[in-house]
């Protein structure tokens, strides 16, 4: 059964989806259970898989048992098996962090935020694991389409912003169709290998060489781009995440941006090669800019923010930079940097998120409201601390090795501006995530005076410190805390992996000359 | 002169598409009505099957079923298959995407009483 | 001789395009949208693709219309532009 | 900004316009894509599949997984609009419920707790906005179902010979509901198909074409390879794949015919099913 | 994974004695989880029990290195391989092995102290006091133990993260603003400088090993160099190296405990150690003196000694006069480093022993004088020396060795930095050192002087000034700081007296020429 | 023989581009009810002209018939929609 | 048997036009409806008549298979369309859109 395992960890989230979906009339109280067993089938596969790959390297998987360039493949090599881990385990993460929230946040209609959410996980880890390029497109669908649907629910604003999310969600797909439509009329082929062979016969000297397939690669970026929420395309990502219920964004926030740039790098590497992609300069030039653009942008419309979850957003948006300019820096730092950025900024912002959650539903989401965070919600602000530690760039937590990639591409690509507006991203963060510190660590809760009798006589210390609030006050129960601190933890450990992922992971898919 | 005009003869369907498609991207930006932009997402989407389906066209060659006649299939004489199952598939994604955009506009409307975009973000920046 | 048929309904097609994002009612936007897929389905046929033409039939005029009117139904049929 | 808007939008399109000199002429036989897979399609289908509908047999079997996601995200699309209009709780409003009294037409208002059992024959429950149906249209329409529906079952069944299949199938026979809908209630597609036999139905579709990929798995083929079905069916592989491929058209035609119907009795009432078009 | 590779691995295994520095750093970091139980238990007798415990195992674990770095060889650890050329590594030398020796000790005798001035004044939070305390610690030892620039960068990191705690401990309005200002610098210079140029490095030679003579290609112009010297000591701002030393007088706003250690042990020590490494280990001396950078950097360091000196002498609160002092200190040490010869590398290290024990005895001792008056400023510590002789007269020996003055420890390394300079022929720098030393002695004797023989003041509104504490300075009699707060001073004021007769050990480890 | 479903298929076409004006401009909405209505009549007759022209006509009529079936279905919800809601622009 | 299909291919188009023509220059709904509703249905009509009559000509049971589904769709049509008219005349009626009438006088119902 080990040579089925790349569609063993897609099948049991689907059909966890319809059961749970018919356990809306038939068992609804097991669906929670049916649904968070689909999840863990899934990652258990999804890890399998991933032992399976990296000790026997690469698999491809024929979906119906058709070859490649006729049928549909499953492409299992290192990168994507190691991204189906870390989607599936996020999934999972969110989904036993965040039940007691579903089940407040969509009273009734529990069983249909399964079924969504479900499907939504399959689509990324379609996407994800997908060799074809049209059946891309189909799966980018699904996880858009239950986006959409669990984004919509929220505050009053919410439907308006996912509505928004729609329209350009569905552009950027149908822009991503069109560039596919370009390759196909060019090559007449779907599948990304073969593809790769064509594309490398009809143009040996780089995409210059052909304006079709240099505007079908330009067609893809522009609609990935779009979808990832690259600088002027970004408008509709911190609306539609920051207004949400606070479980939804914690699963699409996380997962969306970086599975598409995961197929940035996926298209680099298996459609385009990476000197045919890079070979317009016009065109990485022109990136290189917006990627700056957009961590500057994205930097310091976060410092304007008022609350949580929207300053995560906007950091989204710098970080979605981050990974962009690494994958056009043109060289192997870069790439790798960019690679080793989403799996990192996947956990990062998976914590942070979470973290967000917990302290929306603890002492609520604005700044003003998160006074004494430290003593009120410690493990909750613990995992911020090592959330935020690694946003900006502290070693060893993986955020400092994707920077640390990122930052010696850009340097070695003589990209100097991209390189001063990582360094300046880094510092931004530093102040935004300080700037929390020191709420929580110095502010008084905004309720802080009914506490004040009965506490301990403060005058034990003198000092000007926010008094004795109650350790643990308003802290999530522990099976909420216990998929975040596994998270957060997860940030130490995959930053001290790092040598371990780049050998096994990166440097495989990358081609040998690559410089 | 004639040649530029031979070529746009013979592509004159690609440029039909992009002006579908434009026409599509115009109402999705312009126009501050929601369901107006639901009409441009599903102008554009279409432009981009028809893109589509115009690959697979082939001259001289019959639509894309076996002919018992014939018995023996030739490629030559059959149109392209594939774009067909694409476009398919892209329709009824289409589909689904204007049911969801539609219950959302509905709830939209419930909540705001009007579908106008700009009027709607003036309500909500005045709260 | 379908070349030229294709050329009509290409520009029966654009036509129909720019009517329904420029009239100023939502109804009948969304009948003229209704025609912009008979026409599409038109085009289809021209094509040889038959599949995707009934396809298209069936949805443009049995399924997308209706919701498109049940939707202005349930909503307004007024707007800006 | 909408001079703005037109120019991006025209600057675009010359982009677009620019990038198509490469392109083959409409039709050419030596383009690419007529030359590179589709042969294998065309010349594949009969031998591999017994199916004359190329399209069919692509959409089916070769790439029936792209088909199984289409239908996924049918049934998605229904899960998004229940997810996110229906309504289950009442709204705090008071709700006032209409009965005609069909021998005389006087109409009854009754709020919300209290009701007309719909066992009674001389009440029917009416819309608040009631207009009676016009007879020629209503029976005109009531013919027509039945046929739509043969008609329906036909296109799905005889999808490998002829344009058609589950997809088209299904969206007739949500088209047939949605016309009893139209001319007279959505109470009486309510009645005919409730909410929750179309959800379940739907996630029957699915589950059907999934599951058959499923199944293939553990008769020592891939995921969705209906040949290897052939053992069981008795039957060569070209035949088995043809008999799986009738199994998942059926499977979308019930997941497309569900759903369908599920979006437009929610699109069509806000929510709550209980007043149509 | 195949069996050759896992062979190899079983083969390289370290023994013991390689993991030494490893466990020496993870010791402090084991304890935590005690002493937060300990805390949570509210027993502060287990807890302190714990940080005694991990100090002293830190302490011998750094010992049991000595005889094999004395006698020549590294001891090399590698945790993992993070970074292709850049694995997270230990590695003892002569240099790490002092400043670890010197931390560790250093921690001992600060917990001693810490216990006492924390009860003493019942301060709040004092498990998150220990814990991060012993964080700090942690990283502290790892910045002297790194093997490369990537470990060193990242203790370094750590270091700066956990003692921001430390610094605010108090919570009010003060520390936030002084935390903030602590944070910008530190951070600040090592995320926009350092790191962009360890990337450069690492990008230019692949590696980031510490190695004698450097690490960089040959062929760089001068400008790229000093890009990346300049990077480097402004960078790793915990140097203090003017302009970037606004932090360090701040941050006096933590208690006393939390600013001896940031003085004398870990923080200031670990930014001029990280100086050090990166002259001589990553940029190389040999390339700094053909490009004749190490002028640059001297005159900077000169410039600090004395503007820092000249403001000590301007300040009435003790801690910040203290603070100052140690600004002008830290630049002998990067002066003696920036000298580029050998024996101003000696002289410089040293002088981070020599220094730390000096300047951690006069913060204990002001510690100690804050926990028994109440008091801050210099201005009305007149008498108060008669009322507390142990006390002061550990400052006195303090101060003196801080001054340079024979018989001290400090006296030894500030030779070592003079012979240097005179070495290098660098004359107007021996001047300013003895200028410097002068004004040492300027801003501490009279503090010495006034609280022996000086009168207590007499203005009645002074004698009655109600401190914070509530406490009124008692009219007379001898009223020592609690004992706990006593011995400490007085252990490190013993030991810069007896490094003055022993320091051959340290002498060794610095690398002196016998 | 199948040139006259041909020229007559083209005829039909152009007359859809006049009716498309009624669609396009008519004043009310059942104006553009009915040009869709005669648009969607005559659809069904060019689809078949057209199975003509490919020579598979068998193949052409199932499409046809759908959409005999199914083209007054938006018709019929349109004047339903007007039914409730009256012609002019009442909410 | 041409002969009358072509007479009903000319008759179908004839009543195309004519219905086109309405459908444009009448002035009023209803007017209008009465040339779409009755002529184009008959156009249609004789248009599917004359296609069946084509198909049948070679007579085997393929090709009355095919004549047998158009003349389904002939009579879908006939069903179907004048409904669709007689729905919107309805729906004209009771949304109170008034008849035209000439000169603008108005008749009382």
């Amino acid at each position: 059964m080990t040579g089925q395992l790349p569609i063993l960890t897609i099948a049991p989230l689907l059909f966890g989806a319809f059961a749970v979906t018919a356990g809306r009339f038939l068992f609804r109280r097991a669906n929670y259970a049916v649904a968070s067993l689909a999840l863990a089938a899934s990652f258990a596969a999804s890890v399998l898989l991933a032992i399976q790959i990296l000790t026997h390297g690469p698999a491809i998987y024929f979906v119906g048992g058709w070859p490649p360039p006729v049928g549909i493949s499953y492409v299992a090599d290192p990168l994507s098996a190691l991204m189906l881990a870390f989607v599936s385990g996020a999934a999972l993460c969110t989904f036993l962090a965040s039940k007691s929230e579903i089940e407040t946040s969509y009273p009734l209609k529990n069983s249909a935020f399964y079924a969504l959410f479900l499907l939504a996980v399959a689509g990324h880890m379609g996407i994800v694991v997908t060799g074809d390029a049209f059946n891309l497109y189909v799966l980018i669908e699904v996880a858009a389409l239950s986006g959409y649907a669990i984004l919509a629910q929220g505050r009053e604003r919410a439907m308006l912003s996912s509505l928004n999310y729609l329209f350009v969600g569905s552009l950027g797909a149908s822009l991503y169709l069109l560039g596919v439509g370009y390759l196909y009329i060019m090559t007449g082929s779907l599948n990304m290998a073969d593809l790769s062979a064509i594309i490398g016969r009809l143009t040996p000297d780089g995409l210059s060489g052909s304006t079709a397939l240099a505007a079908a690669w330009g067609v893809i970026l522009a609609g990935l781009f779009v979808k990832m929420g690259l600088f002027p395309f970004h408008s509709w990502l911190p609306a539609a995440y920051s207004f949400s219920a606070a479980p939804a964004a914690a699963l699409v926030a996380p997962l969306t941006t970086k599975v598409m740039a995961y197929v940035l790098v996926r298209m680099i590497l298996s459609v385009f090669t990476p000197d045919a992609a890079w070979g317009v300069p016009a065109i990485n030039t022109l990136i290189l800019v917006l990627a700056t653009a957009a961590i500057l942008y994205g930097s310091f419309c976060a410092l304007a923010q008022r609350s949580l979850r929207k300053m995560l957003c906007f950091i989204l948006l710098s970080e979605v930079g981050y990974m962009v300019g690494g994958a056009f820096l043109g060289n192997r730092a870069g790439l790798t940097g960019t690679i080793y950025h989403i799996f990192a900024d996947l956990l990062m912002t998976l914590c942070l998120f979470l973290v967000a959650a917990n302290i929306e539903r603890g002492t609520g989401g604005r700044f003003s409201d998160m006074g004494g965070l430290f003593r009120r919600m410690p493990v909750t602000a613990a995992a911020l601390v090592l959330g935020a530690a690694s946003m900006i760039g502290v070693p060893p937590f993986c955020g400092f090795f994707s920077k640390w990639y990122l930052l010696s591409g850009a340097i070695a690509a003589e990209s100097y501006a991209f390189a001063g507006a990582l360094v300046i991203s880094s510092l931004v963060n530093a102040v935004l995530f300080f700037r929390i510190f020191e709420i929580g660590f110095f502010g008084a809760p905004p309720d802080h005076t009914g506490q004040a009798d009965q506490a301990e006589p403060a005058g034990e210390s003198g000092h000007g410190h926010p008094g004795p609030i109650p350790f643990f006050r308003d802290e999530m129960p522990p099976a909420r805390l216990a998929p975040l601190c596994l998270v957060a933890a997860s940030l130490v450990v995959m930053g001290l992996l790092t040598g371990q992922i780049v050998r096994l992971v990166v440097d495989p898919i990358l081609p040998p000359g690559l410089g | 002169m004639h040649e530029l005009l031979a070529e746009f003869g013979n592509k004159f369907h690609y440029y039909g598409y992009f002006a579908i498609m434009m026409i599509g991207l115009y109402a999705m930006i312009a126009k501050t009505n929601l369901l107006k932009k639901c009409i441009g997402l599903g102008i554009f989407q279409t432009a981009i099957m028809l893109f589509y389906v115009s690959i697979g066209a082939k001259e001289g060659a019959g639509i894309p079923i076996l002919d018992p006649a014939v018995g023996t299939a030739d490629p030559a004489a059959y149109a392209n298959p594939l774009p067909h199952v694409l476009m398919l598939t892209a329709i009824v994604v289409s589909v689904a995407t204007l049911g969801v955009a539609l219950a959302l506009v509905q709830n939209i409307h419930r909540d705001h009483g009007t579908l106008e975009e700009d009027e709607i973000l003036q309500r909500l920046r005045g709260k | 001789m379908i070349l030229e048929i294709k050329i009509a309904m290409l520009v029966l097609v654009i036509v129909c395009a720019v009517a329904s994002i420029t009239i100023k009612d939502l109804l009948g936007a969304a009948v003229v949208f209704g025609t912009y897929s008979f026409m599409m389905c038109l085009l289809w046929v021209s094509m040889a693709a038959v599949d995707v033409a009934f396809t298209e039939a069936t949805i443009g005029a049995g399924i997308s219309t209706v919701l498109m009117i049940a939707a202005v139904f349930r909503t307004t049929r007024r707007t800006k532009d | 900004m909408k001079r703005l808007a037109l120019f991006t939008v025209i600057l675009a399109g010359v982009l677009f316009a620019a990038t198509a000199s490469e392109f083959p002429r409409l039709g050419d036989p030596d383009s690419a894509p007529s030359r590179h897979l589709s042969p294998a399609y065309i010349q594949g289908s009969l031998p591999q599949t017994h199916t004359p509908n190329f399209v069919t047999a692509v959409l089916g079997d070769y790439r029936g997984f792209d088909t199984m996601f289409e239908t996924a995200v049918v049934f998605l699309a229904g899960m998004s609009c229940f997810f996110i209009l229906r309504a289950l709780r009442r709204r705090g409003l008071t709700e006032v419920y209409y009965y005609r009294h069909k021998p005389t037409g006087v109409v009854l208002a009754m709020l919300a707790p209290r009701r007309i059992s719909p066992r009674t024959s001389c009440f029917e429950r009416i819309d608040a906005d009631w207009t009676p149906q016009d007879m020629v249209v209503e029976t005109m329409c009531l013919f027509m179902v039945p046929f739509i529906q043969v008609f329906a079952l036909y296109v799905i069944a005889h999808g490998h010979y002829s344009p058609g299949g589950g997809f088209q199938g299904g969206v007739l026979l949500a088209a047939s509901f949605i016309l009893v809908g139209l001319s007279r209630d959505l109470r009486t597609v309510e009645s005919l198909l409730t909410e929750k036999t179309a959800i379940l139905t739907a996630a029957a579709g699915v589950c059907l074409y999934a599951g058959t990929g499923l199944l293939a798995l553990f008769f020592g083929g891939n995921f969705l390879d209906y040949g290897a079905y052939a053992s069981f069916f008795g039957a060569a592989v070209p035949a088995a794949r043809s008999m799986g491929i009738l199994i998942v058209e059926i499977g979308v035609a019930l997941t497309v015919m569900a759903t369908l119907v599920t979006i437009y009795k929610l699109v069509s009432s806000r929510g709550t099913v209980e007043e149509g078009l | 994974m195949d069996a050759t590779v896992i062979a190899s691995a079983v083969a390289t295994l370290p023994s013991f004695g390689s993991v030494a520095p490893f466990l020496a750093v993870m010791a402090p970091l084991c304890a935590i989880p005690g002493m937060v139980l300990a805390g949570a238990a509210d027993s502060p007798n287990r807890r302190e029990a714990w940080t005694f415990l991990a100090a002293v195992t830190s302490f011998l674990l750094v010992v049991t290195m000595l005889p094999a770095v004395l006698a020549g060889n590294r001891v090399e650890y590698v945790v993992a391989h993070v970074l292709p050329g850049a694995p997270l590594a230990f590695a003892v030398d002569g240099p790490g092995l002092l400043f670890a020796l010197v931390a560790s000790f250093l921690w001992i005798v600060t917990s001693i102290y810490s216990v006492g001035y924390m009860r003493g004044l019942s301060e709040h939070a004092q498990t998150r006091y220990f814990a991060f305390f012993a964080v700090s610690v942690s990283a502290a030892l790892g910045v002297a133990l790194a093997a490369n620039l990537f470990t060193l960068y990242l203790f370094y990191e750590i270091l700066s993260l956990a003692t921001y705690p430390l610094v605010t401990h108090h919570q009010d309005a003060e520390g936030r603003s002084s935390g903030r200002r602590y944070l910008a610098y530190i951070l600040g210079g090592s995320i926009a400088l350092a790191l962009p140029a360890m990337i450069a490095v690492y990008d230019l030679s692949g590696t980031l090993a510490f190695t004698p003579g450097g690490v960089l290609p040959p062929g760089l112009g001068s400008l790229a160099v000093g890009c990346l010297l300049f990077a480097f000591v402004f960078g790793f701002a915990k140097a203090a190296v003017m302009p970037m030393h606004a932090w360090l007088p701040a941050a006096m706003v933590a208690p006393t405990p939390v600013s001896a250690l940031l003085h004398a042990v870990a923080v200031v020590k670990v930014g001029v150690f990280s100086v050090y490494r990166a002259v001589t280990g990553i940029l190389g001396t040999g390339y700094l003196s053909s490009l004749n950078l190490g002028d640059i950097l001297v005159w900077v360091c000169v410039f600090t000694m004395i503007a820092a000196s000249v403001v000590a002498l301007t300040q009435d609160g003790l801690k910040r006069r203290l603070a100052y002092s140690t600004i002008g200190q830290l630049a002998y040490v990067v002066l003696g480093v920036a000298l580029l010869v050998p024996r101003g590398d000696t002289g410089g290290l040293l002088h981070i022993a020599m220094h730390a024990c000096g300047k951690i005895t006069l913060f204990f001792c002001a510690g100690a004088i804050f926990v028994a008056t109440g008091e801050k400023y210099v201005s009305r510590m007149g008498g108060l020396g008669r009322r507390m002789p142990f006390t002061f007269a550990a400052f006195a020996v303090g101060a003196l060795s801080i001054i340079g003055v024979p018989l001290t420890a400090g006296f030894v390394s500030k030779w070592q930095i003079l012979l240097a300079a005179a070495e290098t022929s660098r004359y107007g720098v021996v001047a300013a050192l003895c200028v410097s030393s002068l004004l040492s002695a300027a801003y501490f004797l009279p503090v010495v002087i006034r609280a022996f023989f000086g009168q207590a003041p007499d203005d009645p509104a002074l004698v009655g000034h109600k401190t914070r504490r509530d406490k009124k300075i008692p009219a007379a009699g001898m009223r020592e700081a609690p004992l706990w707060c006593v011995v400490p001073p007085v252990v490190t004021a013993l030991l810069v007296l007896a490094l003055f007769w022993w320091p051959d050990v340290l002498l060794r480890l610095a690398g002196a020429q016998p | 023989m199948d040139h006259v479903f041909l020229y007559s298929a083209v005829f039909i076409s152009l007359l859809m581009l006049v009716s498309l004006y009624r669609t396009a401009a008519g004043p009310t909405t059942l104006d553009r009810l009915m040009g869709a209505n005669a648009m969607g009549t005559k659809t069904t007759v060019l689809i078949l002209f057209l199975g003509t022209a490919f020579g598979r006509l068998e193949m052409f009529v199932d499409i046809a018939l759908a959409y005999a079936m199914l083209n007054f279905i938006s018709v019929l919800a349109a004047s339903r929609y007007v039914l409730k809601r009256g012609l002019a622009d009442r909410p | 048997m041409d002969i009358v299909m072509y007479v009903l291919l000319g008759l179908g188009l004839l009543f195309f036009t004519g219905g086109t023509l309405g459908l444009i220059r009448l002035p009023d709904v209803y007017s209008r409806l009465h040339m779409a509703g009755k002529i184009d249905t008959m156009g249609s009509i004789s248009l599917i008549a004359a296609l069946f009559l084509h198909e049948i000509e070679t007579f085997d049971m393929a090709h009355l298979l095919v004549g047998l589904k158009i003349l389904l769709v002939l009579f879908f049509q006939f069903l179907a369309s004048p409904t669709a008219c007689h729905a919107m005349v309805n729906a004209c009626l009771r949304a109170g859109l008034a008849p035209w009438v000439k000169d603008g006088q108005r008749s009382d119902p």
